[in-house]
């Protein structure tokens, strides 16, 4: 809980996940805002952030999940998603691919103005793409976005500060077009979507070495977003007011106040209204119901928790491998029960690598794996695990006591695996909890584990998989790099092979079509329920408490959208 | 005296040195480095590239030794490194950091000792007395509540069951007067009285003892007898001989006021040093380890050496040598 | 003859010595400056030649500061000696360590000021005196028993004083049992430094008189230390008078008091209470302040105070003379 | 002759005498005649009793987590109600003063016995000894704790209670050990200290017969401060999330856990327990120590 369960929550979904704001949306497929007349008394909103921001404001710098929370209100991207989970137009309004679909062609909106009434123009988004592949930039831990421009022609590698990638085409002052090595139905929307435009007139005459230690990263005075950093007091605290040139109308709310609030307080600041938005715990929902001028919402998330296995083990890694041994896992643990007694309800059962909220998810992966300590014993015992005194033994007769490892610092995760060892013990899998680790040192030994030497067999951790039709080849892949489970997935090759298959398949021309696409995820996400790589457990909601005078947020899987209508009604 | 101090000040030297290295030992003694969490992270594209060149050019494949000279060739010409966590020079987030936490430190500090002075004096008066027995009470049971659980306590009280007093952060934002001398001030009380009160007893307690000893000592008894009325003695004699003391166990508790911070920090969302060192920690952030921690032992080398001198000041009989 | 060649040549002929003390020197030294260098001496005893005889009582007077405690300590090698040598009947113990330290030791004890904080509070009276002869194997666990009754009621105190504690005790009676605890080896030596000082003045008759009965009863000599010429003259057959670490008057106690040759001596006699009124006396007031031991006067060390001041006085240091036969002095007034 | 002496003597020393009172039993006597101190006395008694047979107020295991009855509020079967594990809140609050306590006196006996040796060598020897070893301390003492605590933790990668008992060892010592080594450096030039080196007794003798028995009611003191300072740590360890495992009961670990704004406010049945133990348990080691300082030192109460 407390402090560190914040710092995991970039990796870790469990509780609290941060409320990550989806700013675009499409006027024309939205409806209306209902003009409430909007002579509220209140004009300021404050939102909480669980842990401090970082100190670099100017787009993708940082590598803190709230500090693009606050450069996401400040800088819109050309594309975004909407809450149906559709790539949309933003600062572009229209885009349309080449014959060959290597080159995207974009046109900027007419509405896409700076805060200070300048059009943003094709030089600001080239700036935005230099930006992301120069050298200067790619000297830190490329933030929260990543290599995202690897995929644009003379981009594969980072470039000279100030250099053009020879992908990138500036057409007209409102026109431009991308060129990308390879043909990649996910590359717009996994990649290419969250370009930022950045201020060719404060930024283009700045090297970009120096942009770190500009004013302009401190207090970044112009913007494209609906909300512009007005001040800043570091680790507490940022006040943004409203862009009146704002593509999609000036925000309702003059100003919006991120604040760094201990999750202790949170709730407090909440009720008595210091506070106007932020995320809960589980079981506040029902105490926080019950408090006048307090409304809740749930929402699902796109992440799920998992329970890991080291299939490279040197102790148990050829127990790990058979793939009866997992799906046994997997009915021994009653999801349904966690959720209720972790999430107090709020949450979905997980049965393959998309959670179900996931635009992909397969619907025919339903109710597969249903609690059933009976099949879970039948699998084990026919995977050749036999009884003995009470407990299990590998099939070689040798004592089975597999151990979890789990970090420290979140009492949830805790407790998750108290109760995941209680549901392998019922099935006489004689499970240890290892004393909880720093989080550091869990990633440290899962890292270096090649020859399976490293202590951890088996690991309790969460994934939060981002918003958007995401591209799940960075984490299924068999090559990619942090996805240790599949890597060391060695028996059978055959199955790996086809994994791979199916997922380059999802990215390939003939994808750009969706139910292409679909069917491919399809198969794919079928495989893994049936190979189990990981035992998938639940999908925890996202839990929001916000004041009830508050209106027009939309929350989604994906976050909160459209702050620009959010407006106060006197209570 | 001057020679007195630089030769301290000088002394100091050698044992910053013994602590950077024992720092640098121990923080590459733990597990994993800042850029660890990267190659987990499904958004960083060829992060098993980034992560060796990040390494690299942080210079975490050197040997140790390597390490710590490069550290300290670049500390002697002033640099302290850059943050890996927070992505800017050490030296700008101590910067940033350190002010927050002096504010606190010295706020409770002054809090400690205009409340536990006068009632210290008092108790010392009335020896046994009424007040002096609750007093004492009160003190002690102060003192065994938790701190966390105290601060807590008083958010509940003055911030959302009265809302008189912000529930955290230094200042007030968004509003006209925010930053002003009051807005700070409203900020400052609560995590000050939180990180004020366990050590109120304590110096309570020191005051009433030395207090006494004083009184009875025979200076006191002879400026008595020579007629001097009492509140006379009590501010001429006995209360400067009995500060002193106190305000040198101040020098002492620096550090331990900035370590106890920590807590204290986390619960007000109090952007200071011990929140800093912490998270430097838990983020393996080499660089901002050792910037804190040095700073950390400076400060509490400057503590003694400010107690040592008072406490030369105050009993000549202490020598400089 | 100076006092230091007749002391020498009673070393080799005479061996009723028990205790000699050559040109013994104590130096403590100050510290100071940015390294911490040694930067002058604070010269606690400077040169003091002595000797004791079997059976003899010296006394040690002089003001605080004088160096005669430090002298007290040298001599029962609590503090090391900076230059000069100690000789104990017969053996040089002046840079003897360890065991040979310890067994020796056995010879010498000391009687300390302040009796309240020369006892060990938390053991009884019984182990306090038993101590002693426990840590030198002394006998068996009943013979020390034995003993300590028997040193105990020595010292004129009941035998169930074994059982209790010395806060039970008054300072006088605390005095007698750390005699005792002096005596359980049965030295030949014993140094009381200020032993009556912290007492009362009907007491310290009581602790003198009980000092001289043991003295004959076991054969003891005593290097008697006080500020307090009185109690001095009392128990004491010859008297040294130290001034600044040095010493400078040593003679018989009849000769001493009857006709003391240093100005100083004289000045410290003339100040001192007369138990007879009768006795009428020119009062030597002497003027300033006693100098600072690490920073001495030049010369003789006197001549900053002393009412008889001579040129030769500012840059010759005195040599020890005998005046008088026994009578030694260090003044350049008899030289 | 002198055995003649000895024994004409020991008939008179026959008769039999009023028992004597040591001083450490006079000041056990001081001690009981305090009323706050032996208040303390009996609820510190109270208290490890109940932690050494929780058995006797509750039959359930405060380990087994109940899937099916968790953060329940309080009903006749748990009266303190269930926490988010499904444990029984007051199994775990009888239970869980054994963590706390333990670690408070294994921690305050392990600082005091490093502290003692260490400062006692110091303080013993002085000198050159004495500098290096002090030189040594100033560098532990300005370690922030809580830091160390993590970076300890880190690596020796381990999270019990003994780890705990460890780490506050190692890490708290350094106090102490000052304290000490400067009332031993006072010690040294005691009268009664210089006249047993005149006797020839060896170091240790002095060491262990007359300067620790002479600073043991010192350190009596500094141990009960300590155990008070130490019960709150896991605590705050605890909230840091630095503390015992979950599976362990601790009152550090229920408070931490129940210190947010909506559990303060509506389950006082969650926390107050663990806070009051705490509150109390530190209040009456204080009030130990307070007495056993005033028992042992009786000017200090002037």
């Amino acid at each position: 809980m407390k402090k560190r369960q914040a710092i995991l929550s970039a990796l870790s979904v469990i509780t609290l996940s941060a409320l990550i704001a989806g700013t675009g949306g499409a006027m024309a497929s939205a409806k209306t805002v209902k003009q409430h007349r909007v002579s509220s008394s209140q004009s300021t909103i404050t939102i909480a952030l669980p842990s401090a921001f970082g100190p670099n404001l100017i787009p993708a710098l940082d590598s803190s999940l709230y500090t693009a929370q606050i450069t996401n209100y400040q800088f819109d991207p050309i594309l975004t998603v909407n809450p149906q989970d559709q790539l949309i137009g933003d600062l572009v309004d229209k885009w349309w691919y080449s014959k060959d679909k290597k080159t995207i062609y974009f046109h900027i909106s007419p509405k896409a103005l700076w805060s200070n009434g300048i059009h943003v123009t094709s030089k600001d988004v080239e700036l935005g793409v230099d930006w992301l592949a120069s050298k200067s930039y790619n000297t830190t831990d490329q933030g929260e976005y990543g290599y995202e421009v690897n995929s644009i022609v003379g981009a594969k590698n980072p470039i000279p500060d100030g250099t053009t990638p020879s992908g990138f085409k500036d057409i007209s002052p409102s026109e431009f077009s991308i060129t990308t090595y390879n043909v990649d139905a996910t590359n717009l929307s996994a990649n290419l979507q969250f370009i930022q435009p950045l201020p060719y007139f404060e930024l283009g005459k700045l090297p970009m070495s120096q942009w770190k230690t500009s004013a302009f990263n401190k207090l970044p005075n112009v913007g494209s977003g609906p909300y512009i950093v007005k001040s800043v007091v570091p680790g507490q605290s940022v006040t943004m007011t409203a862009n009146p040139y704002y593509l999609h109308g000036k925000p309702l709310i003059d100003t919006t106040i991120y604040k760094v609030v201990s999750p202790d307080v949170v709730a407090g600041d909440l009720v008595s209204g210091q506070v106007n938005l932020s995320g809960i715990h589980p079981a506040d929902v029902a105490k926080l119901k019950n408090v006048a001028g307090i409304s809740i919402n749930i929402s699902p998330t796109n992440g799920y928790s998992f329970l890991g296995w080291r299939l490279n083990n040197a102790v148990y890694g050829k127990e790990f491998s058979n793939v009866k041994f997992r799906q046994a896992v997997e009915y021994a643990i009653n999801r349904q029960a966690l959720i209720q007694a972790i999430d107090k309800g709020y949450g979905k059962p997980e049965n393959g690598p998309l959670p179900p909220v996931n635009f992909w998810y397969n619907n025919a992966l339903n109710n597969t794996y249903p609690y059933s300590p009976a099949k879970a014993n039948q699998l084990l015992d026919q995977a050749g695990f036999k009884i003995k005194n009470g407990w299990r033994t590998t099939p070689d007769g040798k004592p089975f006591t597999p151990t979890l490892t789990i970090s420290s610092g979140d009492t949830n995760i805790q407790i998750e695996a108290n109760f995941i060892k209680q549901f392998l013990n019922a099935v006489h899998i004689n499970v240890k909890i290892l004393p909880p680790i720093n989080f550091n040192t869990l990633l440290n030994q899962l890292n270096n584990d090649a020859n399976g030497k490293q202590p951890v067999q088996g690991f309790f951790m969460g994934w939060s998989l981002g918003s958007g039709p995401q591209d799940p080849r960075p984490l299924w892949l068999s090559n990619a790099p942090f996805n240790t489970t599949v890597q060391d997935w060695q028996t059978p090759k055959s199955v790996l092979a086809q994994s791979d298959k199916l997922l380059n398949e999802q990215a390939s021309a003939q994808a750009y079509s969706d139910t292409y696409r679909k069917n491919v995820l399809d198969q794919w996400q079928v495989l893994m329920n049936q190979q189990m790589p990981t035992n998938f457990l639940t999908m925890d909601d996202t839990l929001t408490a916000y004041s009830s005078n508050l209106h027009g947020v939309v929350f989604t899987d994906l976050g909160t959208f459209y702050p620009w209508k959010w407006y106060f009604t006197s209570k | 005296m001057a020679a007195y101090i630089i030769r301290r000040l000088l002394g100091m030297i050698p044992t910053l040195f013994v602590i950077t290295v024992i720092v640098f030992l121990l923080m590459h003694a733990m597990p994993g480095n800042a850029f660890e969490a990267l190659v987990f992270n499904p958004k960083i594209k060829n992060a098993a590239e980034v992560y060796k060149r990040l390494v690299a050019e942080n210079g975490l494949n050197q040997s140790l030794p390597v390490q710590y000279i490069h550290w300290i060739n670049n500390l002697i010409h002033g640099n302290l490194g850059i943050s890996s966590s927070l992505n800017m020079p050490v030296s700008e987030a101590i910067g940033t950091y350190l002010p927050n936490t002096l504010i606190l430190a010295i706020t409770a500090e002054i809090i400690i000792l205009v409340i536990s002075l006068p009632i210290g004096l008092y108790q010392a008066n009335k020896v046994n007395g009424k007040l002096d027995v609750s007093t004492s009470f009160v003190a002690i049971f102060l003192y065994s509540i938790p701190g966390f659980v105290f601060a807590l306590v008083l958010i509940f009280l003055f911030s959302f069951l009265e809302k008189w007093l912000p529930s955290s952060g230094t200042v007030t934002p968004g509003i006209a007067t925010s930053g002003s001398l009051g807005d700070r001030l409203t900020h400052l009380i609560l995590p000050a009285l939180s990180l004020a009160l366990p050590s109120m007893a304590y110096y309570t307690r020191l005051t009433r003892s030395n207090t006494l000893s004083v009184i009875v000592a025979d200076f006191v008894r002879t400026a008595r007898a020579k007629g001097l009325r009492r509140p006379r003695v009590m501010f001429r004699h006995v209360l400067r001989n009995a500060i002193i003391p106190i305000v040198t166990q101040f020098g002492f508790d620096i550090g331990g006021l900035f370590g106890g911070a920590v807590l204290i920090e986390q619960i007000f969302t109090w952007p200071g040093m011990g929140e800093l060192s912490f998270n430097a920690t838990i983020n393996r952030d080499y660089p901002l380890i050792l910037g804190t921690t040095l700073l950390f032992a400076v400060m509490v080398l400057i503590g003694n050496l400010i107690a040592d001198i008072l406490l030369a000041i105050s009993d000549p009989r202490v020598r400089y040598d | 003859m100076s006092l230091a060649e007749k002391e020498l040549s009673n070393t080799t002929v005479n061996h009723a010595n028990l205790l000699e003390l050559h040109h013994v020197k104590k130096y403590f030294p100050i510290m100071g400056g940015v390294m911490r260098r040694k930067v002058g001496e604070v010269k606690a005893v400077d040169d003091v030649t002595f000797s004791l005889m079997k059976g003899e009582t010296l006394g040690l007077v002089g003001e605080s500061g004088c160096g005669k405690s430090t002298t007290g300590r040298m001599i029962m090698r609590v503090l090391d000696v900076t230059e000069g040598q100690i000789v104990f009947d017969g053996q040089d113990i002046t840079s003897v360590k360890g065991e040979r330290l310890r067994r020796l030791r056995q010879d010498f004890q000391m009687v300390f000021q302040d009796p309240y904080s020369s006892l060990n509070p938390r053991m009884s009276v019984g182990a306090l005196i038993a101590e002693p002869l426990i840590v030198n194997k002394k006998g068996s666990h009943s013979q020390i028993k034995d003993q300590v009754v028997s040193l105990l009621e020595t010292v004129g105190l009941s035998a169930e004083a074994r059982i209790r504690y010395p806060h039970e005790f008054s300072g006088g009676q605390r005095q007698r049992i750390a005699i005792a605890r002096a005596l359980a080896l049965r030295p030949k030596l014993i140094v009381a430094d200020e032993a009556v000082s912290a007492l009362d003045v009907s007491i310290q008759a009581q602790i003198l008189n009980l000092l001289a009965d043991l003295r004959k009863e076991f054969g003891l000599s005593y290097v008697f230390i006080s500020h307090n010429l009185a109690v001095v003259k009392h128990v004491s057959d010859r008297v040294g008078v130290m001034y600044l670490g040095r010493l400078v008057e040593l003679a018989p106690k009849s000769s001493l008091y009857a006709t003391p040759l240093h100005p100083y001596t004289q000045a410290l006699l003339s100040a001192a209470p007369e138990p007879s009124r009768t006795v009428k006396r020119e009062r030597i007031v002497l003027v300033g302040d006693v100098p600072s031991p690490a920073n001495p006067p030049s010369g003789c060390a006197f001549h900053t105070r002393c009412p008889k001041v001579m040129e030769v006085c500012r840059s010759v240091r005195p040599e020890m003379n005998e005046y008088q036969p026994g009578h030694f002095v260090a003044c350049h007034l008899y030289s | 002759m002198d055995s003649q002496v000895v024994q004409g003597q020991v008939g008179k020393a026959t008769a039999s005498v009023a028992k004597s009172k040591s001083p450490f039993r006079l000041s056990m006597e001081r001690f009981f005649h305090n009323p706050l101190a032996v208040a303390g006395l009996i609820i510190l008694v109270l208290i490890i009793f109940i932690t050494l047979f929780p058995q006797v107020f509750t039959h359930y295991n405060p380990s087994t987590p109940d899937i099916m009855n968790t953060d329940s509020p309080p009903t006749s079967l748990h009266p303190l109600g269930t926490d988010a594990s499904g444990y029984d809140n007051l199994a775990r609050l009888l239970y869980g003063g054994r963590v706390d306590l333990t670690v408070a006196f294994a921690a305050a006996f392990m600082t005091m016995f490093l502290g003692t040796l260490y400062g006692g060598i110091s303080g013993f020897f002085g000198g050159w000894v004495d500098n290096l070893m002090m030189r040594f301390v100033d560098v532990m003492l300005n370690f922030p704790f809580i830091i160390l605590v993590l970076v300890m933790e880190s690596i020796l990668n381990i999270a019990s209670e003994w780890m705990l008992v460890l780490i506050v060892g190692i890490t708290a010592w350094p106090g102490p050990a000052r304290l000490i080594r400067g009332l031993f450096l006072q010690l040294r030039e005691q009268d009664y200290v210089i006249g047993a080196r005149t006797i020839g007794a060896s170091r240790w003798r002095i060491m262990f017969r007359h300067m620790l028995p002479n600073s043991m009611s010192f350190i009596i003191v500094l141990v009960s401060f300590q155990v008070a300072g130490y019960v709150g740590i896991d605590a705050a360890l605890s909230y840091l999330g630095l503390g015992v495992p979950l599976s362990v009961p601790s009152w550090g670990g229920i408070l931490s856990t129940t210190t947010d704004y909506l559990t303060m406010t509506t389950e006082p049945y969650a926390w107050l327990p663990p806070t009051i133990m705490i509150v109390l348990t530190i209040l009456s080691v204080n009030f130990i120590g307070d007495g056993l300082r005033d028992a042992f030192d009786p000017q200090s109460q002037a």
